[in-house]
């Protein structure tokens, strides 16, 4: 990699904040190719900052368990920190710290429903009973607190850039931004949808975002940088928690520190790409003063059970009931065939779990088998010989692998959007339309040759959410919704709506349908 | 003791007082005594341990000082032994005006290997610092309105700088530096928060508050 | 051990422990060790003290329950108790038929408040403040138990372990995988004895 | 300790309600504060019965010490209601000042010798590997040198580093580590894996380091992190290129021409190439392709990734995998699985920061920019609000001033005796006697006003009784008077044969003196003492730890006429001014005994 002097980085990043002067910059192209890591001596892997001019521009990616807060054009956030309940303790309260102070002597509501609840979860998805004041005077204490402790910031925050999935709830968002705003007094804060970053700090346009969170696991096919279809289920980092909780004795429940820790200690999946005789392992895992004799086994029990156990045949069932691959396939298979066809190779698992050892592997292989299994026919339920019948569906996928030769690209696509009737033809967008993405792939493969692989599973790690984020933000590109903090503060996000709405320029129609509409 | 340690007034009752006001217990249990510097109104509760004995073994006279020369701290924590110019003198601990140290506390200078030999360095107390109860003290130096709590172990050449607290049970890590206005709690000790802008500060002037002057309390004692 | 009130009883103070009266228990000490003349040995069961063992002023060592040995090179600080307490503290001694004896092996550092239970401690261990070794411990080579850790009754601590808090554990691999650094801490030891004993007058004489 | 050290006091920051950093939020809290009703009848009605037990009120109750006092406003402030500035950056182990322009770039942490152990925190020594046996030797050791932690003994030998100097620690690790990195990327060429996917003819027209790189991303657990890095490099690049490349043909676009086309977000559009309708096509930008080769950041998933640290797993014992505390110290939210993967923890730098009042911008604090705990300006709460105390009748200590006070722990057999009776579990239905104390800091007469809900909120329903709830407290006078008030002119005013210096231990006192409604127990120079009774409700079998611990909220309304200039302590007298204050505060009483235990 070639380095480059940091006032030469600063001076291409100024040009690039004036419309005006892009085009000057445009002229020599190539110039950031040659922008490279600052070497600084710093030697945590937060090393690797781009010396953006415009300091203080935050990304925050606010999840229902945990934050992430960090400077735009850094690989990595400054801190990540878990929600936990001493994080409500009042001011100048340490019990926590006293040397005979015992977490797990604190006396908890029992119970799933309780589960890692009060403290440990800013917001749930039902909001029904939440306060949401409450929730936003804890973002905001915990905002201060990330400020004081990571940030340390010379001056306010110029801009923000929030990441949160599309189902977060309007009022939660409002809360959020009223935090930003007043804590950080920080002057716009721009909204990205998390399954879109995942997609762009993967490098991609098109992929199936499977986002195993806290409360739910989030399936999202997104093309074109637009969310197109998404499942939901609440088998996620929450219900694992419990079940680990569950591992050593089932009537005495262990606290969430102590599963958790179990959990991201030893916890693994079961997949093809398993060690022989893993499973016939014994361990020994110690809480606390106590240690325990485990099977190995027994610690992949509960993601077992969490993510891929079938409650009832896929199709009679609602998404909760459905293991993760089913949801997954469910969603594939509600897309277009092209659509499809694309995010079937491009499948980025995310997310806090998604990380234990095995659980992508196992992810892509029960999808594969489903696939196998019943192609992409939604019809499931008439005979065995129907299923063999419906098999010659699975080949246009395996064809347009061979069909994707830049040579003829658009007319084969139809050919095999054609023959399979019974395909569902869900109302695409215009945008959508069939044709488009071969106008895409004629333009990449007029520029770039070969066109992407396509129809064969295929995993593709994403470098996460916040740090596509961190990408986007450091290219200095506008945000999907940008908010501005007098007319957030005049009328709330309702109030904002509508000075979106009237602006006449062209594209935020169209952007408002999948953006700002995705919180709406 | 340097601020005239014979001169008892009260002999009767279970603290000796010297002249300086510097309250002694009968029952503290004190090695060295040369060696020891009391800066007046000091108390040394019952079952103190002093360990003046633990001092250089150089020829130069004892000449005992008051000095609170600060101790270079990031060379005490990063174990330099650069830090030895400052105890010329045979100082062993020096203690500070109308600073308490509480019962079955123990000071010992720390000491290490200088050039294959143990050297002892000073162990230097501050004002008007608080030593709760049942301590093991091994820092290089303590500051002005430092509050220990019961039951801490204050590692070898630590230093406590003014103003921090230390949590009842702490231990802190030997050659650890406390930043002033700091709390530190845990075992191994860290910092877990900053003191209040009030930490000290007596705005009623009645009694006593955590870090702030001792006066009254070191007259309460008899 | 935590509270001062016992502390201050457990430690007497310096006139009554120079009392002659105290029953002198059977010792056998090397005329290399250093014993401060306010160190208490007491007891009835012998005690053996080996060279260069370093007894600062006001440790105690008692031999009440059991014989009590410390190794060579040993350093004990103030208000260290090393021999196994009395059946009416430790509830299992009931249990336990032949006297439980205190061994300390070569070059321990026992340090303030520490409280050791007739156990055996392996060569090259670290006691830090306020720990406390159950009856019948046994604590490997190159240990080291932090301020306030505990080795409960019986529990066996492997070489090369760190006793660092609340069931917290871990292998020293510094110690463990470099012989260069076992070396230098052995040396080291040895000239932090050679201080000691150049800092406390000795007092063997009193014992023997 | 079950509960904060008796006793406690916290006082109730009224811009819980008022000065929510969002204006239009605060509405929306007013109403959402759900409070059970209890009968607020000796209350305005403006005023509800505060919940110290809601999970809202622990945010928003203060010590005393914490709180900031606005004298614009005559409001007290807390860490909400004001604006922090950072005034200087230090490093807590060195207490080196960082200058603002290094601070970021080094992310924040110390970039000379400072770090923290990444097994247990505690900080990192620095050692010379010499053989004390050897005598002659320099005054300053020569190496190599380790870092060692005092605790837990981790040592930098354990990743095998020693170190040629004892100084710029920082410098020679990330030579270290970066060496290290070069060094696994060649291991990687020759052992990984190499993924099984259609590469496109574009990487391989690319340099071998890269993909040697792009090889090097099999995740094996102790390489994440260069991964991590490397492929946001890359991937960085790409779009870069992908930018000007897009860009060079879309200026012409009419989503760029335009001005207000560049904050408009169709920006993103053109970045991402969202081709924005027919128009786009008709100006034919060259479409932003995705990655399609490592060298670009692509990264496929192959199961062999999943396989490799699988076996790690099974190969690496329970102890020697990170614990979530552990994982959680290590910066740049990535922590390697393994123990023996964890590098040291350079030192979070801190800061030292000056307050304005969020309100009117008033400056309340500004610390010395050195190191030390020196204020420029402050104006503490504690000079302009009433003190309140509340302590067991029985062990009320009085210093030579007269006021109930508790004074240090110093593990005396009466201390020791004092602390019992203070930890004294509560028992159920039984009356406790309390002193409640009234400080004056102002040089004005405070005439007191305490309310109390009769039984605490919650469902332990306790009984609590201000026997004499309106007072006055006499004022805070300078030096002089002190000195004279401590003589027996206050003392006379106090109850005789209330022993002053230790401890009062025991009922005897208790006994000497019944507590009469509407009458004051003690008063001195500056403060006064009622008495409080506490009859703990019934603890339910599956009471949480905050509800077995009782705490009395009271709320404190105070009048007082001063100056008008009455803060700045002028001398000069001017026109009187009747200010009036009002505030919640929480006073701990102690711990109620479950019956069920």
């Amino acid at each position: 990699m070639t380095s480059i002097t940091p006032s030469d980085g600063r001076r291409i990043t100024v040009n690039r904040s004036r419309p005006s002067a892009v085009s000057a910059h445009a002229t020599s192209p190539h110039t950031p190719l040659s922008r490279s890591v600052s070497g600084s001596l710093y030697n945590s892997p937060t090393a690797t900052a781009f010396r953006v001019d415009d300091e203080n521009h935050l990304v925050i990616e606010l999840g229902a368990r945990s934050i992430r807060v960090g400077f735009a054009g850094e690989s990595r956030p400054r801190c990540h920190l878990y929600y936990s309940p001493d994080q409500l303790r009042r001011i100048g309260d340490y019990r926590q710290y006293a040397p005979d102070y015992d977490a797990r002597s604190r006396k908890r509501k029992r119970g799933e429903e309780h589960w890692a609840r009060d403290g440990y979860e800013l917001w749930r998805p039902d909001l029904r009973d939440t306060d949401l004041s409450f929730v936003g005077e804890r973002l905001e204490r915990l905002l201060r607190e990330v400020e004081a402790t990571y940030l340390m910031l010379d001056s306010r925050a110029r801009k923000v850039s929030l990441v949160a999935g599309a189902q977060l709830p309007r009022p939660l968002l409002e809360v959020a931004l009223a935090g930003l705003f007043g804590v950080l007094q920080t002057p716009t804060v721009t909204l990205f949808p998390a399954s879109i970053m995942a997609v762009v700090g993967a490098g991609l346009r098109a992929a199936l975002v499977v986002d195993i969170g806290w409360a739910e696991t989030v399936v999202s096919a997104v093309y074109e940088y637009r969310e197109v279809a998404t499942g939901r289920t609440v088998r996620a980092g929450r219900a694992l928690t419990w079940a680990m909780s569950k591992i050593l004795d089932d009537d005495e429940e262990l606290t969430v520190e102590d599963a958790e820790d179990i959990l991201i200690r030893s916890g693994w999946c079961l997949s093809d790409s398993t060690p022989t005789g893993m499973e016939k392992e014994m361990v020994t895992i110690e809480i606390g003063e106590y240690s325990y004799e485990i099977s190995r086994k027994e610690l992949a029990e509960p993601i077992e059970q969490v993510f891929f156990a079938q409650d009832s045949k896929t199709g009679h069932s609602d998404d909760h009931d459905k293991s993760l691959a089913a949801v997954a396939y469910d969603v594939l298979l509600h897309l277009p065939l092209d659509v499809r066809k694309l995010c079937i190779s491009r499948i980025i698992i995310t997310g806090g779990p998604s990380s234990i050892p095995g659980l992508k592997s196992r992810l892509l292989q029960e999808l594969n088998s489903f696939i196998n299994a019943y192609g992409w026919n939604p019809v499931r339920n008439y005979g065995s010989v129907y299923r063999t019948a419906s098999k010659p569906d699975t080949i246009p996928t395996q064809a347009s692998t061979q069909i994707t030769i830049p040579l003829e690209p658009t007319k084969i696509t139809e050919s095999t959007t054609k023959p399979s009737p019974e395909l569902p033809v869900p109302a695409v967008p215009a945008h959508l339309a069939p044709q488009e993405p071969d106008f895409v792939r004629a333009k990449s493969a007029s520029r770039v040759g070969p066109s992407p692989i396509s129809g064969v599973v295929r995993g593709v790690h994403s470098l996460g959410a916040w740090t596509g984020a961190s990408l986007l933000a450091s290219l200095r590109t506008r945000g999907l919704a940008e908010i501005e903090r007098d007319k957030f503060l005049a009328g709330g996000l309702t109030g904002l709506l509508n000075v979106k709405q009237p602006a006449g320029k062209q594209g935020v129609g169209e952007r408002r349908s999948w953006s700002l509409a995705a919180w709406t | 003791m340097s601020s005239s340690r014979p001169a008892r007034k009260s002999s009767k009752g279970d603290y000796i007082e010297t002249d300086s006001g510097n309250k002694v217990s009968r029952k503290a249990l004190i090695t060295g005594t040369p060696n020891i510097t009391l800066a007046g109104r000091t108390v040394l509760m019952p079952d103190v341990h002093l360990r003046g004995d633990i001092v250089r073994v150089r020829p130069p006279p004892p000449t005992t000082t008051t000095s609170t020369t600060s101790l270079d701290p990031s060379s005490a924590a990063t174990a330099k032994p650069s830090s030895s110019s400052s105890s010329q003198s045979t100082t062993a601990i020096s203690i500070g005006k109308s600073t308490i140290i509480a019962t079955s506390t123990i000071l010992r200078p720390p000491a290490r290997l200088l050039r294959g030999l143990l050297q002892p360095y000073p162990l230097k107390i501050g004002e008007q610092v608080l030593i709760g109860p049942g301590c093991v003290v091994e820092s290089a130096q303590i500051h002005n309105h430092v509050h220990v709590g019961a039951r801490c172990v204050l590692g070898a050449f630590s230093v406590l700088r003014e103003n921090c607290r230390v949590l009842e049970g702490s231990c802190v890590p030997a050659g650890m530096v406390v930043p002033p206005g700091a709390v530190v709690a845990g075992r191994p000790a860290r910092v877990v928060g900053e003191v209040g802008e009030g930490f000290g500060v007596d705005g009623v002037g009645e009694g006593w508050v955590e870090g702030g002057e001792l006066r009254e309390v070191v007259r309460g004692i008899r | 051990m935590s509270d001062p009130k016992r502390t201050s009883r457990s430690a007497p103070s310096k006139r009554t422990s120079l009392l002659p009266s105290a029953p002198k228990p059977p010792c056998k000490i090397d005329p290399a060790a250093t014993i401060a003349s306010s160190t208490v040995l007491a007891g009835i069961h012998p005690i053996t003290i080996a060279a260069h063992a370093v007894l600062h002023p006001h440790a105690r060592i008692v031999s009440a329950e059991g014989p009590v040995t410390i190794g060579e090179g040993c350093i004990v600080f103030e208000k260290a108790t090393i021999g196994p307490l009395a059946p009416s503290t430790s509830t299992e001694s009931a249990t336990i038929t032949a006297p439980p004896s205190t061994i300390l092996g070569k070059n321990v550092t026992i340090s303030t408040g520490v409280t050791i239970e007739g156990c055996a401690i392996g060569d090259g261990c670290v006691i830090e403040p306020y720990a406390r070794i159950g009856q019948g411990a046994k604590v490997g080579r190159y240990c080291k138990v932090v301020a306030y850790g505990e080795v409960p009754k019986g529990a066996k601590v492997d070489d090369y372990t760190v006793v660092y808090g609340k069931g917290k554990r871990r292998v020293d691999r510094t110690m463990k995988e470099w012989g260069e650094m076992r070396e230098l801490k052995e040396a080291v030891h040895e000239r932090q004895v050679r201080g000691y004993q150049g800092l406390i007058p000795s007092n063997i004489a009193k014992w023997s | 300790m079950a509960q904060n050290p008796l006793p406690y006091t916290y006082y109730s920051c009224p811009c819980v309600n008022t000065s929510a950093p969002v204006p239009i939020l605060a509405a929306n809290r007013k109403h959402s504060r759900e409070q059970p009703p209890t009968d607020t009848t000796e209350f305005d009605n403006e005023e509800q019965t505060f919940d110290s037990r809601s999970p809202r009120a622990n945010l928003s109750l203060v010590p005393l010490e914490h709180l900031l006092w606005c004298t614009e406003c005559h409001q007290m402030r807390c860490a909400r209601c004001v604006l922090e500035e950072v005034q200087c950056w230090y490093c807590p182990a060195c207490l080196f000042e960082v200058p603002s322009s290094t601070v970021r770039s080094e992310g924040n942490r110390c970039t000379r010798s400072c770090y923290n152990c990444p097994i247990c925190t505690s900080p990192l020594t620095i050692n010379p590997m010499e053989d004390p046996r050897q005598e002659d030797k320099p005054e300053h050791a020569t190496g190599p040198f380790i870092m060692m932690c005092p605790w837990c003994n981790w040592s930098s030998l354990d990743l095998g580093i020693k170190l040629e100097k004892g100084t710029n620690v920082t410098a020679q690790l990330a030579k270290i580590r970066n060496g290290r990195k070069a060094g696994k990327i060649q291991d990687a060429e020759v052992t990984s894996p190499t993924q099984e996917q259609p590469l496109s003819p574009l990487a391989i027209q690319h340099s071998s380091i890269d993909d040697a790189e792009a090889e090097a991303t099999s995740p094996r657990p102790d390489m994440l992190s260069t991964d991590h890095d490397e492929l946001f490099t890359r991937l960085r690049n790409f779009y870069q290129q992908q930018i000007v490349e897009s860009s060079e043909a879309s200026m012409f676009g009419p989503s760029f021409s335009s001005t207000d086309g560049f904050s408009s977000p169709s920006a993103i559009s053109r970045l991402l190439n969202i081709y924005t309708g027919k128009k786009t096509k008709r100006t034919k930008p060259v479409p932003m392709r995705e990655a399609l080769s490592p060298s670009e950041g692509l990264h496929i998933h192959s199961p062999a990734d999943d396989t490799d640290s699988l076996t790690c797993l099974s190969t690496t014992p329970w102890p020697d995998t990170t614990t979530t505390a552990q994982r959680a110290l290590q910066p740049g939210d990535h922590a390697p699985p393994f123990t023996s993967d964890l590098w040291p923890i350079a030192t979070l730098l801190r800061t030292k920061r000056s307050k304005r009042c969020r309100a009117c911008r008033t400056l309340l604090a500004r610390p010395e920019a050195r190191m030390n705990y020196r204020w420029r300006i402050r104006t503490l709460a504690l000079n302009h609000m009433p003190k309140l105390t509340l302590l067991p009748l029985a062990t009320t200590t009085t210093s030579s001033g007269g006021m109930p006070t508790l004074g240090p722990d110093l593990g005396t057999p009466a201390h020791i005796a004092q602390r019992a009776s203070l930890s004294a579990p509560l028992r159920t239905g039984q009356t406790h006697t309390y002193l409640l104390t009234t400080a004056n800091p102002l040089e004005d007469v405070l005439s007191v006003t305490l309310a109390t809900p009769p039984t605490t909120p919650g469902r332990v329903g306790t009984r609590v009784t201000i026997l004499c709830p309106q007072f006055s407290v006499g004022k805070n006078s300078d030096v002089w008077d002190e000195a004279l008030g401590a003589q027996p002119a206050a003392a006379s005013k106090r109850r005789s044969g209330m022993p002053s210096g230790m401890p009062t231990v025991g009922e005897d006192g208790a006994q000497a003196r019944v507590a009469e409604a509407g009458k004051v127990w003690a008063s001195g120079r500056n403060w006064t003492s009622v008495v409080v009774e506490v009859v703990p409700g019934m603890l339910p079998e599956d009471a949480s730890e905050e509800e077995a611990d009782l705490e009395i909220a009271v709320f404190v309304r105070i009048e007082y006429e001063t100056d008008a200039a009455g803060e700045e302590k002028a001398v000069a007298a001017t026109a009187k001014e009747k200010r009036e204050e009002a505030f919640w505060c929480v006073l701990g009483v102690g711990t109620i005994q479950s019956t069920f235990a």
